[in-house]
C-alpha cells in the first residue's frame, strides 16, 4: 500500500511532492548519461517485475519494494526509474495515480536512496557475507520504514481526519519490513556471489 | 498397463487465442516420440498444456491413468515429468550448478546431504560432475543445456519432455545428451528442429502444423547423396 | 493525446468537495466504463484499490468530530466522518475508473514518442521506452523461471527453503537484467549508437481523438464548476 | 584491394582470462568464413574482440585497411560490420519491429522517411514485411532471428558477423536465411553448430579448439548414406 491513489491528498501536498520529484529526478537524469540509460532502463523493468511476485509470510503474503536494493545499484537514478515504474504500474493495473505520481515517487524512492548512501560503502567494502547479509536486510527494512512514514506524513499533512488512518497504516507495514529486509539481504549476497559489480551504483 | 500421457480431443490455447485443435496423443514407458513442425506451430504451448501450464480449450488430459483437470491434480504428477523449458536461462535461477540441480530432489522432501548427493550423481550420469561449483550463469550455452538436464533427472520423473534440447549445443555434447536419451527407460516427448538428432532418437514422429497434430512415419532407406565435409588441415 | 486528458479529468475529480457531484461523476464514468469494457478484470482491479479505501471507512466515522448518527459501546459513528468517507471513496474510485478506461488498453511500448510529444525531457523518455521494452520480456522470463520452480514440485510454505529460493529468483532476474543491460549497450554500439537517439514521429490525432479529448476534459472542468457553485 | 579484416598474433580474453591466442585471420569481399569448434572454445569471445568489445591481450586488428586499438577507431568501423548476437533478444531493443530496423539507418544520419524505407526494404527482402508493426518480444524465435539479420543488412554493412545464426529457426525459415546469405554481396564471418548450413553456405572454415584457430577444409564428396526420413502419413 505504498501507492497513494488520486483524489486523497490535498493540492499542497501533491504539488510538494511533485516539487520534490523532480529535482529528484532532475539530480538523477543530469548523473545518468546516455551509456548508462540501458542499464538503468532494464534494471528497473527487472525491479519492476521482482516486485510482482508474491512472497508468503506467515499466513499473508507480501510484494517486495525493492528500493532500498535500488538505491544501492542505481544510486540517484533510482528517482527517475521509480518515477518511469510508477507510471507503467499506473498504465498496465490502474494502480497508485496520475496527480499522485509526484508524491509516490519521492515515498518510495527518497528512503532508498538515503538508505543505501548511509550504509552502501559498508555493504561494498566488507568481505564478511553475514554482515553484508546483515547491513543489506538493515537497508531494506529501513527503507520500506521510511516509505511508510513519508506515507503516513503525506495523508497526516494533507488533512488531520487522515491521522488515525496513517497510525493504522504503519502497522501494515511491520511484515513488509520483515519480508523486506529477509528478500534484500539474499538478493544482495547472490549479487556478491554472482556479480559483484552490480553493487556498484550505475551513475558514474 | 495404460499409456502415461493420454490427450483426447485436446484444444490448446496460447494469450486467449486457440493454437491447435482436436489433438489426440499417447505415450507409453520406452517410447521417444518426436514432434515437429515450423516455428509459431504450437509445439512449446502443446508440452507445456500437458503439464498445466496453459488453460486448455477442450478435451482431456490424462497423466498416469487419472484425468487432470484441476491446478491440484497436475501438482500432484509434475515432479514426475521432467520438462526441459527451451530456453535454458528460465530453468538455472540457483547461483551454482549443485544447488540448481539439488533443488528438486529438496522439494521432493529429501534431507540437504540426500539430495546433494542424488545431483552429483545425475551431473557425473551426463559426464558434467566437475561442473558442480561453477556459476550458473556464466557456463556456455552447449554446458547449461546439460545442466538443466542433469536438474530434470536428479527427480528420477517417469517422463521426459525436452523443447529443442540441442540448441547451441556442440556435436560432441549433443552425442553424449543423445546416450543420455537412449539410456533413458522412461518415456520421452521431444520437440526439435534437428532432423538428424530426432531421426537418431526418435520411435516415432508427429507433425504440428495448421493448428492440427498429424502422425508421421520414420522410414529407413539408403541412399546417394552428394556430401560436403570439413577436415582439419592437421588431421 | 489520452493521457492528458486522464490528468485533466483525475485532476479535477481530485478537487471535488460536495457529495452529490461527485455521486455524479461516479455514475457517470462507471456508466461509461462499463460500455467501453465490460471485464472482470477491471472491476477485480477497482476492488483492489478499495482496500485503502476500507481502511479510511473503517476508522474515520468513528473518529472525526461531529453529529452522532449512531453508537457502538464507547464509539460513535459521525455523520461527518460517514460523509467524508464516502466522499472520498468516490473520487478514489472514480479516478481510478477513468485511469483503467482512458489507459487501460494502451501498450505502453508504444508510448514513446507520445511523451516525446508531451515534451517529457528526453532522457527520461528514452529510459520509459527502455523499461517498457524489457517489462514484457522480463515478465515472460520471470513467469517461466516460476513455472520451472513449480514444474520441479517446489510449493511456496513460510520457511527457508522457500524465501532462499524467492531471494535466487529475484537475485537471478536481476543478475540477468544487468547482463542483458551490458549487452544491449553494445548491441546499440554496433549499430552506430552514439549516444544521441533518433526518432519516429508521432502519428498525428485523428478529429475523434480531439472530440474525445474536449469532451472528457469539458465534462471534468464542468463538474469542477458545479461543484464550487 | 587489401583484405576487409585481418587479425594477426591476436590474444583473445574473456573475463579476465586468455580464450585464444595467436589468432591470424583474414576476410576478404566475397568469402564466407565459418567459425566451428565446441561449446565454451571462444569463438563469441573471437567476433566480440574484433569490434573491440573485449579487451585484446596483445596483436592486431586491422578493419579495412586499418589498425584499431582504441575504441574510437573502432566505432568508426561497426556501423560498417553487422554483428549478430548470439541472443536476439539481446538486440532487438526498441519496442516494434520497424522502429528496430531502422534505428541504424537513423543513426548513420538518414532521414525518417529515407530510413523507414530502408528498413522496410531490408524487412521484404527477408520475406517479413507482415512483421513491421509488430511488438518484439511476441514474436517467435525463427521471426525474431530474421528481424535481427534485417536490422543489420538495412545498415548495407561490408562485412556481416553472424553468431549461431540458426539457432531455434525452422527448416523453412532457414532456407530463407540461407539464401539471404547466398545473395549477400559483403564478407561474411559465420559461427555455427549447425554443420549442414555451414556445409551448404561457406567458402571456408577454421575450427577453434584448444585455445587456437586451425585452418580447415571443405570437401565435397559423394558416398552411400543410411538415412531415415521422417514422412507425414497423409503425403
Ligand atoms: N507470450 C505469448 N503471447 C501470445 N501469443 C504467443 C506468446 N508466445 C507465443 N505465442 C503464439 O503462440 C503460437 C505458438 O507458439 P509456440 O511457442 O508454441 O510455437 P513453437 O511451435 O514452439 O515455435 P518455435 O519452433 O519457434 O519454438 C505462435 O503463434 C505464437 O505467436
Ligand atoms: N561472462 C563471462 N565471464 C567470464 N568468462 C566467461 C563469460 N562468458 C563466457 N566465459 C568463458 O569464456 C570462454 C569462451 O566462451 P565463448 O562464449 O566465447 O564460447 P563459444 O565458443 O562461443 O561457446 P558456445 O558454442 O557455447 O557459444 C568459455 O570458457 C566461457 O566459460
Ligand atoms: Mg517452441
Ligand atoms: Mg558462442
Amino acid at each position: 500500500m505504498a501507492h497513494i491513489p488520486d483524489g486523497l491528498l490535498s493540492v499542497p501536498v501533491l504539488l510538494c511532492g511533485a516539487g520534490v520529484a523532480a529535482a529528484g529526478v532532475g539530480l538523477g537524469l543530469r548523473r545518468l548519461d546516455d551509456r548508462l540509460i540501458p542499464r538503468a532502463g532494464i534494471l528497473a523493468a527487472a525491479v519492476f517485475v521482482g516486485s510482482l511476485v508474491s512472497i508468503p509470510v506467515g499466513p499473508s503474503s507480501v510484494h517486495v519494494l525493492l528500493s532500498g536494493l535500488m538505491g544501492l545499484m542505481l544510486g540517484t537514478a533510482t528517482f527517475p526509474a521509480v518515477l518511469v515504474i510508477l507510471l507503467l504500474q499506473t498504465l498496465l493495473f490502474g494502480f497508485g495515480g496520475l496527480t499522485t505520481l509526484g508524491v509516490n515517487t519521492v515515498n518510495i524512492a527518497l528512503p532508498g536512496v538515503l538508505f543505501a548512501l548511509l550504509l552502501g560503502p559498508a555493504i561494498r567494502r566488507t568481505g564478511h557475507a553475514a554482515t553484508r547479509a546483515a547491513l543489506a536486510g538493515l537497508v531494506g527494512a529501513l527503507s520500506v520504514a521510511g516509505t511508510g512514514g513519508l506515507v503516513a506524513l503525506s495523508l497526516a499533512v494533507s488533512s488531520s481526519d487522515y491521522t488515525p488512518v496513517a497510525k493504522v497504516l504503519m502497522a501494515t507495514y511491520v511484515p513488509l519490513m520483515i519480508g523486506e529486509a529477509f528478500v534484500t539481504a539474499t538478493i544482495v549476497t547472490f549479487l556478491a556471489r554472482v556479480q559483484p559489480d552490480a553493487l556498484r551504483p550505475a551513475t558514474s | 498397463m495404460s499409456p502415461l500421457l493420454e490427450l483426447a480431443d485436446l484444444t490448446v490455447m496460447r494469450g486467449g487465442t486457440t493454437v491447435l485443435t482436436g489433438v489426440d496423443l499417447t505415450l507409453s514407458r520406452g517410447e521417444r516420440l518426436a514432434l515437429i513442425g515450423p516455428n509459431g506451430a504450437g509445439k512449446t504451448t502443446l508440452l507445456r498444456s500437458i503439464i498445466g501450464l496453459e488453460p486448455i480449450g477442450g478435451g482431456r488430459i490424462r497423466l498416469f491413468g487419472e484425468d487432470c483437470t484441476t491446478e491440484r491434480a497436475f501438482r500432484k504428477f509434475r515432479p514426475r515429468i521432467g520438462f526441459l523449458f527451451q530456453d535454458s536461462d528460465d530453468q538455472l535461477f540457483c547461483p551454482t550448478v549443485i544447488e540448481d540441480v539439488a533443488f528438486g530432489p529438496l522439494n521432493l522432501g529429501l534431507g540437504e546431504a540426500e539430495a546433494h548427493r542424488q545431483a552429483m550423481a545425475a551431473l557425473e550420469g551426463l559426464g558434467i560432475g566437475h561442473l558442480a561449483q561453477r556459476i550458473n550463469h556464466r557456463l556456455s550455452g552447449g554446458e547449461k543445456r546439460l545442466v538443466c538436464l542433469a536438474g530434470l533427472l536428479a527427480m528420477k520423473p517417469d517422463v521426459l519432455m525436452l523443447d529443442e534440447p540441442t540448441n547451441g549445443v556442440d556435436a560432441e555434447n549433443g552425442r553424449r545428451l543423445r546416450q543420455a536419451l537412449l539410456d533413458y527407460a522412461g518415456a520421452l516427448l521431444l520437440v526439435s528442429h534437428d532432423s538428424h538428432f530426432v531421426a537418431e532418437l526418435a520411435t516415432g514422429a508427429m507433425v504440428v502444423q495448421h493448428g492440427r497434430l498429424i502422425p508421421a512415419e520414420i522410414h529407413d532407406h539408403a541412399h546417394m547423396h552428394q556430401h560436403r565435409h570439413i577436415h582439419l588441415e592437421h588431421d | 493525446m489520452r493521457l492528458v486528458a486522464a490528468l485533466i479529468a483525475v485532476a479535477a475529480i481530485s478537487l471535488l468537495h460536495t457529495l452529490p457531484v461527485a455521486i455524479a461523476v461516479f455514475s457517470l464514468t462507471a456508466v461509461v466504463a462499463a460500455l467501453h469494457r465490460p471485464e472482470r478484470r477491471l472491476w477485480r482491479r477497482l476492488l483492489h484499490v478499495e482496500a485503502f479505501i476500507l481502511l479510511l471507512f473503517v476508522t474515520l466515522p468513528f473518529t472525526m468530530a461531529g453529529p452522532t448518527v449512531a453508537t457502538f459501546g464507547p464509539l460513535h459513528v459521525s455523520s461527518t466522518g460517514l460523509w467524508r468517507a464516502t466522499l472520498i471513496a468516490l473520487k478514489v474510485s472514480t479516478s481510478v475508473l477513468i485511469l483503467l478506461v482512458f489507459l487501460g488498453g494502451m501498450e505502453p511500448e508504444r508510448l514513446g514518442s507520445t511523451l516525446r510529444a508531451l515534451h517529457v525531457p528526453e532522457r527520461l523518455s528514452r529510459l520509459f521506452v527502455m523499461t517498457a521494452r524489457y517489462v514484457g520480456l522480463i515478465r515472460d522470463e520471470a513467469r517461466r523461471l516460476t513455472e520451472t520452480m513449480r514444474a520441479r514440485g517446489f510449493r511456496p510454505r513460510s520457511n527457508r527453503h522457500t524465501w532462499r529460493s524467492y531471494g535466487h529468483l529475484l537475485g537471478m532476474i536481476l543478475v540477468r537484467a544487468l547482463e542483458r543491460a551490458e549487452r544491449v549497450e553494445e548491441a546499440m554500439l554496433c549499430r552506430g549508437y552514439a549516444g544521441h537517439y533518433p526518432h519516429s514521429p508521432l502519428p498525428a490525432p485523428r478529429h475523434r481523438d480531439w472530440a474525445a479529448f474536449a469532451l472528457v476534459s469539458g465534462a471534468a472542468i464542468l463538474a469542477l464548476m458545479v461543484d464550487r457553485l
